[in-house]
């Protein structure tokens, strides 16, 4: 019988080793793993590339993992916010590397590494400041620039439900980034709010069939509210 | 520009509306964060008029009542919505695959600056220490069959945020189809820029004056 | 108030011009908009190019368009099967244009028309006879041949429920190509067996918004039983 | 290829049975049309293990009891199967995507010829007037991290099928893991291939024989 559910955080994260890229899922509060991420902070991984909308609010979640300067490059689209001081000062230091992509291309290139796609042409970037030195291309009038997948070799989400197989479905816009970073890490790690018996989840209303996901932990903790600010 | 500044200016609420206007039933519209949110509240409640949030959600309906927020369900400003019957959810790549396959029928934006022949800035103000941050930006300038932006015509400086060549990193070439400010509404077209709706007062050689652009009347 | 729902298969495949692209839904007889293949063959439309898994089976749905000599062209990833009989004599006459693409790109195809990508790189086909003259690049030291969205003018698709506006959630496996090919043509037309009220749908099993759907129509019409065959 | 024919040989049930064995617990699995579908037979119906089928399932369940069958829940032979509880549904973009980025643990294909270096010929037999039909054939010859290839050893006519190159059009190249036939289980490898199991009576030498290519024992 496969049963991929583990009983804490920190079992869910173990193993996650130093050089390591982790793929964490949410935008905003929506979907960020929050329980997770604090495992993976107590657990130590250093030298990490992450994988994020942005780059941590406050003090808490992403930002405390920042704060501990175990992270050595952030994949993002949005690190600048009202309360993205841990980020901010780490990036003014020169403590930590910064690769910004337009959410769209985030989102397609992390969709590209699960589905095995070797790179596509975006129109989204063309002519600007992100596509500079990257490969263009005009087709059938329209022009395009060219990226890669971006591979994980974890991926942390948050889904509403799932099972012991992996299955996961998501809750409103908490679903964000979860379904495509499950796809596009080696090792997806799922927190759900509540464990369901094999078959009662909807087969219709799957959005990440199990074979994407590897461990699965019930972690009661509510979703803080997430603070408004500027897009992304 | 030196022209004298002009004494009457559509207001912020007058924009959104005059936006609202140009949105026929059954269109599917991004509204940018900040500006363009407005416009929301000048859509007759009693037309279907489908809003998009890039963070996952079509059918997005107004702020839910205080005390019914709910975290998990958030507009791209990060702020609480709610859905309307008939709303729906998806991830980020089919959100942005419906943005970037033109299916949107309007964005509506903000901007630093528009050019003549319409590109957009509205990303990042170019500063040396700026720590730069794009989220959807660009998506949302490519993402619709037509792109609208709303902003002021001046910056506080009096300088026109309309200009012959962005000095802002752009965020898309030739991507804007019209233009709302406080002071005109000027389409952006293969022959130009050419004014659809002017305020009261001012006159053509004034907002060109102030443009520092050519305009068609 | 916007309502796409028609009242008759005619009524919903009205205006397809001599010429276009249409792209039909269905594995087999999964999904296959059967009502709608023949009111479009009783609608006359000439020159279409179809997009399909297959070439048609039996006399009836797409073999029966087929067999009206109104398809100059048809993009497939199986043609040929126990019951192909109609196609076959076609193609034998050099009647038809076969364009024979393997399942996966098909579908990735489709799915990049759907979502704005201008081309992408996919390994499937490599050194194959149908990547022949196609372009090829390696990228982390696999090979891949580059492919081009397929667009439609029209596609056909059966779902189970849709709203008015367009919503739409299929039935098992009948699922294959709808979504896809929902998201990748101008006016997209499809039959359901119920249309529902607004917000009858669960807003997170909702699998082709309405954005992608134009018009809608509730037919009672069964799936006959799909013939067992080679796969594909 | 003048090699006596072996006279004794692993029965299809056999070569399934072989095949079932190296599958654990766990895996993720995709059957192919034919002689590879006989291996669900011999999955122990105590393991957890998931079939994957094109079409767009996961979760494959076995025939349903006749007068059950759904045409809406087909196999990718278009033939009547069921969902077992946790099985899930899925569009052809996403299955085919699952397969291509490499989720599948193990693809069984047949083939009408696989060469020395693993490449594999099972979707054209080349001839001239055939009418040519894909399917899934090449994502699924990708489409796991291993692909085992079940067939007959020899064709009617005797030819080893195992080939030094394929002289059918390929399906893809260097993609075969193992080769289960009715003779023999054979890795292919980087350094050549090697044989795992030898049916009863057969001895090396007349396998190498029969084959017509180099092996490793």
């Amino acid at each position: 019988m496969i049963d991929k559910t583990v009983a804490t955080a920190a079992e869910a994260v173990a193993g996650i080793p130093d050089g390591a890229t982790v793929m964490i899922g949410g935008f905003g509060t929506a979907g960020m793993p929050s329980a997770l991420i604090d495992a993976l902070i107590a657990q130590g991984a250093r030298d990490l590339t992450i994988v994020n909308n942005n780059a941590g609010n406050g003090e808490i979640g992403l930002a405390a993992l920042l704060k501990t300067k175990r992270v050595r490059k952030i994949i993002c689209s949005f690190p600048r916010q009202v309360d993205s001081q841990i980020f901010d000062a780490l990036y003014r230091a020169g403590e930590i590397e910064l690769e910004l992509v337009p959410q769209g291309n985030l989102a397609e290139r992390i969709r590209a590494a699960g589905a095995g796609i070797g790179a596509f042409f975006t129109p989204t970037g063309f002519g600007t400041l992100l596509a500079e030195g990257k490969e263009t291309r005009m087709i059938d009038g329209r022009q395009y620039v060219l990226e890669y997948p971006i591979h994980a070799d974890f991926a942390l989400v948050r889904a509403d439900r799932g099972d012991r197989w992996g299955n996961l479905v998501y809750r409103k816009t908490a679903r964000n980034f979860g379904p495509i970073m499950a796809s596009a890490a080696t090792t997806t790690i799922a927190q759900v709010r509540e464990i369901v018996p094999l078959g009662a989840l909807d087969p219709e209303a799957i959005v990440t069939p199990g074979i994407f996901v590897k461990r699965i932990v019930a972690l009661a903790a509510p979703t803080p509210m997430a603070r408004p600010g500027a897009a992304g | 520009m030196n022209a004298p500044l002009p004494t009457q200016r559509y207001t912020r609420d007058q924009m959104a509306a005059r936006v609202a206007r140009d949105i026929p039933e059954g269109a599917y519209v991004n509204l940018g964060i900040g500006l363009p949110t407005m416009v929301a509240n000048h859509l007759p409640a009693d037309r279907d008029i489908f809003l998009h949030s890039e963070n996952g959600l079509l059918g997005m309906g107004p702020a839910p009542a205080p005390g019914h927020e709910d975290p998990d369900l958030i507009n791209a400003g990060k702020q609480p919505v709610t859905l309307l019957p008939g709303g729906a959810y998806f991830h980020q790549a089919d959100s942005f695959g419906m943005m970037r396959g033109g299916h949107l029928d309007f964005c509506v934006l903000g901007a630093f600056q528009v050019s003549a022949s319409g590109d957009l800035a509205n990303w990042h103000t170019g500063a040396k220490d700026a720590i730069p941050a794009v989220g959807g930006a660009m998506d949302l300038a490519l993402g619709a069959k037509k792109v609208f932006v709303m902003m002021e015509h001046l910056t506080k400086q009096g300088e026109s945020k309309i200009v012959a060549r962005c000095t802002y990193p752009v965020t898309a070439l030739g991507c804007v189809s019209r233009i709302y400010t406080d002071l005109a509404v000027i389409d952006v077209t293969p022959a130009g820029l050419a004014v659809v709706d002017i305020v009261d007062g001012l006159s053509p050689t004034q907002l060109v004056e102030l443009s520092g652009v050519p305009l068609h009347f």
